[in-house]
């Protein structure tokens, strides 16, 4: 096989639209959330925030809508009292295969990368946002102003994420700088693979209902794999035909009793 | 022919349009100086002042990432619609009546292409990397996303801007020529430069024949192609009430109609404050109207078929897009647009409306209104009712916003002030083409095959 | 009249030529600033030169940069570090004794920065140390230089050069470098 | 070419010599700026720039005693997850506990001794020395030592445990004072209570959640704050989706849907008060459906015959047959587990409720057992019963106010924010001629000190922690200093070591610090495992302890034979609830429930968990009131009007929130806001709803009945935008959030 470099364009362009082309992928990070687990405790939200340095906007911002939560927990109520439900969804970055986002940047700032991630490299953003209105699932952020840490705060920021200045889109990353450090740590022991849990996200990591699961569905002796094959997986807003590499179990209902 | 064109002759054109030129009041001073005062206050202050601080001097938030920048992005597209594209279709189909005012017509679609440009500049987060949209080679080994509607709107707005602007300037040269030969000092000089030294030998008008009548059928397909494209913007997401493959006629057909009304406005102004009365006539208004009518039923046509699709579609992503843009918070919005742009066109029925200025007038600023509303109900309403009820939002334009729009229109009315003292507004040598006394000179052996029929009189 | 631009053209000379030179004096400006002043030699605080410790002395690099195998960063050298030899090596040179006043103060010493990355780039020492990636490759020959100076551009397309010409496995993924 | 002139020479020099400066500044202004490369003047041992270090240590931000593991970079911690090896947050850990470095690094912390120079509460203070800090308090508790006045002391401290506890205790005995109260606002008193009465039992069991099949809680919100969250989340998820071809199933009863409630299957909203009522309801049917069959029987069927499901279902509001199913599956879905806390406890009857409760797990037979109620071993450090029930604090301040206390010394507790207006506390304290608060934080309490002594957070001291409740096995964690101090502040127990020298109290408190004192106690635990043939040294095993960040023993307390007596069977009864003021003018019941994210109050200085969607209704950075939908339009408001909410002890205002899972007779508001000082990002924030509670007490125990009191809604015609981040709450038939219904086993 030619290298990367060697190809042409056409060729490249040939291979991605192959169809089966992220089948093929070095590892697809996947993540599963088991909504019969998950309580709705945003555990996961703060884990995020901590992790990957999202800003502390204020509250005028929020009342503005101006948030920034890569992992956030929807709400929807069914029926009325007092057969009043809640339901919680997890939503975050569901790195689509065929996703939208990645066809619609002019600078190709976000792409989909070998191991299966929807990639956004900040410092190539312009700022169109057009990547989030072409989401579908609205899990993308956008940085309205330069953000400030009251000091000392500003020591609590992780050193290996980037913090991002105004302008910029950004969004869940699968903690890619998790990732990252798995495989260097993998190469340090002279393994060619990440081993199966060495990567947890921070979400995943907090969750206290171990309702995430993350893992490499090419292995199919992952746990995530096996999470997968659960009969209550399902992709949300499935009819859209973005193929997400976050699959939900469905939450369970009971009959009175 | 109307009684006072008939009654024109050469010289009064030479005359007339020279001085529009040459002679400047001091009320022209006084207008320039608050348009450009308007567009500093309105438009550049508060744009460095988003520059600096960041985009949260707007008011879009998540998931309502596009506002009223995108919106008149739009708009000043749409604008330019009608003078480039309407010139070169009148032109090929020989239509006389579009000589008197298709200059400014097409000054018009450069203007407001170049505003649009401006926008897309306000609208970026990050406008200072801007150049990475554009594809050359550069050390980071990068290109554009050649996959993106957006980089395709790069690539046809480039590329419309490029043809209108030779365009406009290809028919100017003998007009150049013409108030070379007339005025003295710098603005000889000036004129000397931009005329190309343009003699008005038979070899000339037949090559600019030639020339402009090859570019007006290049541009026509391009201009279609332009809004096509910027609705792609829209059309190619998986919005709700965006993804419509409608939205391309739409959008041309929406595009004309408020560059037409546009020209009309103009036109307006012109013959008002230019005093080309004798030129642009109740014959342009006439025919204009005519358009727009056509244009307006149109427009309203592909309306109903949206509510129709939306309504047919029974998802519930379509059904709340529609329920929100029709009675949500916006509504009065949509309603003012529904009588702007539907109802109130349809006096255009009548003769007598469509042949007094300022009800004319007045109409086509209020379609102008009702379709930047299209506009930003477009961007304004469908983000904010996508797929996630969670996520919904709402979105209302910053102050910083509704000043950049006005300072916008002041900045379009800046360089349209300025090209009025530059170009010769009233194109002269096709204007002297339709006089009596154009039938009275010998027509040139290449007026048949170059379709030029007249040539200057030095 | 004549429809010559000549004349005209000889009317706008000046303006144009003031213009031009105007201009001409920009890229000249910028093109000096970046020749003369190009800010990849820092002074530093203190004179230290690698010749003398690394060419001189023998002092192979990963001595005084121990994290360079181990970490994303190849670690500045501790003042300890420094005081440890200088406790016996020449101590009454002027340079040595500013150091020995930082260590009596505990005070670190503030060098600057030659080889500065952009906050948005994740570069591990030790992927290219244990890929064997040689320090001059892009630190070029530091232990030739009394000050040390940048001598690599440290561009992006600089990086994707040695990373394609090495096939660096995904080696032009943007997540590969960007963080 | 044209001969140049002078004039034109000069203007091209001129515009040559402008583009050249505009060149070179222009690419001045383009260069990165300098940056410094800082070395340590000596290498740190304990970690290498840019490689990560992990600590294991103990969340101390709320009881619940989770093990965490925090990581630093550069000797700066990051971020803070639980510790896996920790069996009680096994590697998890919630938003509060994770916004810890948040406590760190708040720019609100008080940094060196504070000395109040003007009136008391105006916040005027200078800094001052830890010397003379000392010196100073040290002096008066000699004095008062000396003369046999040393009961004028108090202590008041946050819920500690663990050594730090026992040095309060030593400390506090040798000055020859009892007043040593620990105060939380909301320690769950009741259920020790009841727990003591019906088993016997001094400490609290392990609710086995993981492998029971079916769980019925009253008032408990076990995910959202009560007793151990974490562990119980976990374990409400294994019992879920753990166990191959078992889902357990989980009903949770309470007059408005917590974070429980919400993942519970099935939601029951009971009259407030009257959980205990319906418990017996349940019981009674379980005996008289013949589902319990000990030899007891006849004495709780005549027992329970009070309580025939139409009293119970009129009372209560439940009707007959849901109680007789929930009866039915409770008793025939085994291992089946009953817990009761939260507001059913925060009643006047609340002893009552919990007892019924637990009466429910008794025939049930769920004591003991996987499954069930797990009782606890004694911890391995007992802590002392110390915790001040609001008839203590009120005591407190009675005695405050006849000049009886000459010396209070607070530690991390805020009872001016947690004690409601009518106590009078704030007032009471104004009697006290000498307060200390050794707070990180200028609280509300701290704003009244006259000498601030800044106790380091918990990432910078040494402390150790035993669980309470256990996991049914004795378990210990040390907390160890992650970081070096970030200011002139000392660990708590340090500063009452050090006092305890300058006072002289010698050969009871003899550790200079805190991890002498740990070291020693951690002996003693050593060796009694060695016992057991353990035959490590004890460095090793203290080293093992911190970088394992848990002990533990396998040391399963056998079940206890629980027969309870027939006198305890006699005296089960549940009172009425009371409710202050007449339902005729105050027709609400104020339902206040502990903020997910700022749990107590303590949470409000964390801008995380300021910006932390509220789990139920996604509002940040205030309070609001919850109404049902119908109460609402009743009374003609929706959401963002702002209602007064009227006690007969005081009254809040706050924006309407309508939430649909409420009774439509309870308000419900969140505590955590409205604190008048306690840093920026908690200042002038919202209302807090602790202020108008009733003084109405739970009266075997004395705790503060907090869900007892009744309000009045006055809308006042002004609106605000509550912030939230929720866009609509319907799903509208998207099948966005996809259910499955279970086969019913």
């Amino acid at each position: 096989m030619k290298r990367d470099d060697e190809r042409g364009m056409h060729e490249k362009w040939r291979e991605y639209r192959r169809p089966g082309y992220y089948e093929e992928l070095d590892y697809a990070w996947t993540m599963t959330i088991d909504l019969d687990r998950c309580t709705g405790c945003e555990a996961c939200v703060t884990a995020c925030k901590a992790e990957n340095n999202l800003p502390i906007v204020g509250e005028k911002a929020f009342a503005q809508g101006r948030e920034i939560q890569w992992m956030r927990i929807e709400r929807y109520w069914e029926g009325e009292y007092p057969n009043a439900r809640l339901r919680f969804i997890p939503m975050l970055c569901q790195h689509c295969e065929a996703a939208p986002c990645e066809t619609v940047c002019p600078v190709t700032a976000t792409y989909h990368n070998q191991d299966g991630l929807n990639a956004q490299i900040y410092n190539r953003c312009i700022g169109t946002r057009s990547c989030a209105v072409y989401c579908p699932y609205e899990v993308r952020y956008f940085n309205y102003n330069n953000h400030h840490w009251d000091p000392p705060l500003d020591q609590q920021l992780n050193p290996d994420v980037t913090v991002r200045e105004k302008g910029v889109m950004e969004k869940c990353t699968f903690c890619i700088q998790r990732i990252r450090q798995a495989k260097d740590l993998a190469k340090d022991d002279g393994r060619r693979r990440v081993r199966d849990g060495e990567v947890q996200p921070a979400c995943v990591q907090a969750c206290p209902a171990e309702a995430l699961v993350f893992g490499d569905r090419k292995d199919p002796a992952s746990r995530v794999s096996a999470s997968m094959n659960d009969p209550r997986a399902y992709r949300v807003l499935d009819e859209l035909n973005t193929r997400p590499s976050v699959i939900y179990l469905k939450k369970v209902t009971t009959d009175a009793g | 022919m109307p009684a006072e064109v008939a009654s024109l002759r050469y010289a009064d054109v030479n005359r007339d349009v020279v001085r529009s030129l040459v002679e400047t009041g001091p009320k022209y001073y006084i207008t320039l100086a608050c348009a450009l005062g308007l567009t500093l206050v309105c438009f550049l202050f508060p744009w460095f002042y988003q520059l600096n601080l960041g985009i949260a001097a707007a008011g879009m938030n998540h998931p309502q990432v596009w506002g009223t920048y995108e919106a008149s992005f739009i708009f000043w597209i749409g604008l330019s619609h009608s003078g480039t594209l309407l010139s070169c279709v009148l032109h090929i189909t020989h239509s006389s009546w579009r000589k008197a005012m298709y200059r400014s017509a097409e000054a018009m679609t450069l203007f407001s292409l170049m505003v649009a440009v401006t926008m897309v500049m306000v609208h970026l987060g990050r406008p200072w990397f801007i150049h990475w949209a554009f594809p050359y080679p550069n050390q980071m080994e990068l290109w554009p996303n050649f996959r993106s509607p957006l980089l395709f709107d790069v690539t046809a707005i480039a590329t419309y801007l490029t043809g209108s602007s030779v365009f406009i300037y290809m028919g100017s040269i003998p007009d150049f020529a013409a108030v070379r030969d007339r005025t003295t000092g710098w603005r000889h000089h000036l004129y000397t430069l931009l005329s190309l030294g343009w003699r008005g030998t038979d070899t000339e008008w037949h090559r600019l024949g030639w020339a402009y009548t090859l570019l007006a059928v290049l541009i026509i397909p391009l201009a279609v192609s332009v809004h096509s494209i910027v609705s792609w913007d829209w059309a190619s997401s998986i919005v709700p009430a965006l993804h419509q493959t409608i939205f391309a006629p739409y959008f041309v057909v929406g595009a004309i109609y408020s560059g037409t009304a546009g020209i009309v406005t103009v036109m307006f102004l012109l013959r008002k404050y230019m005093s080309f009365e004798r030129y642009i006539t109740e014959l342009h208004f006439d025919n204009l109207g005519k358009l727009l009518l056509a244009l307006s039923l149109i427009w309203t046509y592909i309306n109903v078929l949206e509510l129709f699709t939306g309504w047919y579609s029974g998802a519930s992503t379509e059904l709340e897009a529609l329920k929100y843009k029709l009675f949500g918070y916006y509504a009065p919005l949509y309603w003012e647009m529904i009588l702007c742009c539907a109802i109130a066109p349809l006096l255009l029925i009548s003769k007598r409306f469509r042949t007094s200025f300022v009800p004319m007038l007045v109409l086509s600023i209020a379609i102008n209104i009702g379709m930047y509303t299209e506009r930003f109900l477009i961007v304004g309403t469908s983000l904010s009712r996508k797929y996630l009820p969670d996520a919904w939002g709402l979105y209302v334009p910053s102050l910083v916003e509704l000043s950049i729009l006005v300072g916008s229109v002041a900045l379009f009315s800046t360089l349209f002030l300025l090209f009025v003292k530059i170009f010769p507004s009233v194109s002269i040598y096709e204007v002297k083409e339709t006089l009596p006394e154009a039938a009275e000179l010998p027509k040139p052996a290449t007026a048949e095959r170059g379709g030029v029929q007249w040539q200057p009189v030095q | 009249m004549g429809v010559s631009i000549v004349p005209a053209l000889r009317a706008l000379k000046p303006a144009a030529l003031t213009v031009a030179t105007g201009l001409a004096g920009v890229l000249v400006g910028f093109w000096a600033n970046a020749a003369f002043f190009p800010g990849t030699s820092p002074r530093q605080p203190i004179e230290f030169s690698h010749k003398i410790h690394a060419t001189d002395n023998a002092i192979p690099c990963l001595y005084c940069h121990t994290q360079a195998r181990r970490s994303t960063v190849a670690g500045v050298p501790s003042v300890r570090k420094c005081v440890d030899c200088h406790n016996i090596v020449a101590k009454d040179r002027p340079q040595i004794r500013k150091v020995m006043s930082y260590w009596a103060n505990q005070q670190p010493i503030p060098w600057i920065k030659v080889h500065d990355l952009p906050d948005f780039v994740y570069f591990p020492h030790k992927r290219h140390v244990q890929a064997g990636v040689a320090c001059q490759t892009c630190h070029g020959k530091v232990e030739t230089m009394h000050r040390v100076k940048r001598v690599a551009p440290l561009k992006m397309g600089w990086c994707l050069d040695c990373h394609k010409a090495h096939a660096v496995e995904h080696g032009l993924d943007c997540w590969t470098c960007h963080k | 070419m044209a001969k140049l002139e002078r004039r034109d020479f000069l203007k091209l020099v001129g515009a040559g010599s402008v583009g050249v400066g505009a060149g070179f500044m222009l690419a001045q202004s383009i260069k990165h700026p300098l940056e410094h490369l800082i070395p340590y003047p000596i290498p740190p041992e304990e970690f290498s720039p840019g490689v990560a270090t992990w600590y294991n240590s103990v969340c101390s931000m709320c009881p619940a005693g989770c093990g965490i593991s925090v990581r630093t970079r550069e000797g700066r911690p990051k971020i803070i997850q639980g510790n896996p090896s920790h069996p009680v947050s096994q590697g998890r850990l919630c938003g509060l506990g994770q916004s810890g470095v948040h406590v760190l690094y708040n720019p609100d912390r008080l940094t060196t001794p504070l000395l109040r120079t003007g009136d008391r509460g105006a916040g005027a203070f200078v800094p001052t020395t830890w010397d003379e800090g000392l010196a100073k308090i040290a002096e008066r508790l000699r004095t008062l030592r000396e003369n046999d006045r040393g009961n004028r002391i108090c202590f008041l401290s946050e819920g500690v445990r663990g050594h730090l506890a026992m040095v309060f205790e030593r400390f506090m005995e040798q000055l020859g004072s009892q007043r040593l109260w620990h105060f939380d606002f909301a320690h769950p008193r009741t259920l020790y209570e009841a727990n003591q009465r019906l088993f016997g039992e001094q400490h609290l069991p392990y609710y086995d959640l993981k492998n029971a099949r079916y769980l019925l809680s009253f008032g408990a919100d076990f995910l959202g704050h009560w007793l151990s969250p974490v562990h119980h989340s976990l374990g409400l998820a294994h019992s879920r989706q753990g166990r191959p071809g078992v889902r357990g199933k989980f009903v949770q009863i309470e007059p408005r849907m917590s974070l429980s409630g919400a993942a519970a299957d099935e939601w029951i909203a009971a009259r407030p008060g009257t959980e205990g009522l319906l418990a017996l309801g349940l019981a009674h049917r379980i005996v008289s459906a013949g589902h319990y069959r000990g030899p007891d029987r006849d004495g709780w069927a005549d027992k329970l015959s009070r309580y025939p499901a139409e009293r119970v279902a009129r009372e209560t509001g439940v009707d007959a047959d849901t109680i007789a199913r929930l009866a039915d599956s409770f008793a025939q879905t085994q291992p089946s587990l009953a817990i009761g806390g939260g507001a059913a406890g925060n009643h006047t009857n609340g002893v009552d409720i919990l007892i019924a409760v637990n009466v429910l797990n008794y025939l049930a037979g769920n004591l003991g057992g996987a499954g069930g109620l797990v009782f606890n071993p004694p911890p391995a450090v007992d802590s002392p019963r110390r915790h001040a029930s609001y008839r203590t604090m009120l005591d407190l301040a009675a005695e405050a106010r006849a000049g009886q206390i000459e010396v209070l010394i607070v530690n991390k507790t805020n009872p001016v924010f947690a004690l409601p207006a009518a106590a009078e506390f704030k007032e009471a304290l104004a009697r006290i001629p000498l307060i200390v608060s050794l707070s990180s934080f200028m609280d509300e309490t701290t704003a009244l000190a006259d000498l601030v002594l800044p106790s380091h957070t918990y990432l910078e001291s040494w402390g150790d922690d035993f669980p309470e409740p256990g996991v049914g096995f004795p378990v210990g964690a040390i907390s160890q200093p992650v970081v070096s101090p970030l200011y002139d502040t000392r660990a708590t127990g340090d500063i009452i070591l050090g006092l305890s020298q300058r006072v002289g109290l010698g050969t009871a408190l003899p550790w200079a610090n805190m991890e002498e004192c740990l070291k020693q106690g951690w002996r003693e635990i050593h060796q009694r495992g060695s016992q057991n043939g353990d035959a490590e040294s004890f460095e090793t095993f203290w080293t093992s302890v911190l970088q394992a960040g848990v002990w533990g023993q396998d040391a399963h307390r056998a079940a206890p034979a629980v027969n309870i007596e027939p006198r305890v069977i006699d005296g089960i009864d549940v009172e009425a609830p009371r409710f202050s003021a007449a339902s005729e003018e105050y027709s609400f019941i104020l339902h206040p429930y502990l903020s997910t994210g700022l749990h107590d109050g303590r949470g409000a200085n964390l801008p995380w968990m300021q910006e932390l969607p509220d789990p139920l209704t996604s509002v940040v950075y205030g309070s609001w009131v919850e109404l049902n939908p119908v109460t609402a339009q009743q009374l003609g408001v929706s959401e963002g009007d702002v209602v007064d909410v009227q006690s007969a002890h005081g009254r809040i205002s706050a924006p309407v929130y309508i939430y649909p899972a409420i009774r439509p007779d309870v308000v419900a508001m969140p505590i955590g806001q409205g604190h008048d000082e306690y840093g920026r990002y908690a200042q002038r924030r919202g209302v807090n709803p602790i202020q108008i509670l009733a003084p109405e007490m739970e009266p075997s125990t004395g705790a503060l009945a907090w869900s007892a009191t009744r309000v009045k809604l006055v809308p006042t015609g002004r609106r605000v935008k509550l912030v939230k981040t929720d866009g609509a709450s319907r799903q509208l038939g998207r099948n966005i959030v996809r259910t499955i219904k279970a086969v019913s086993s």
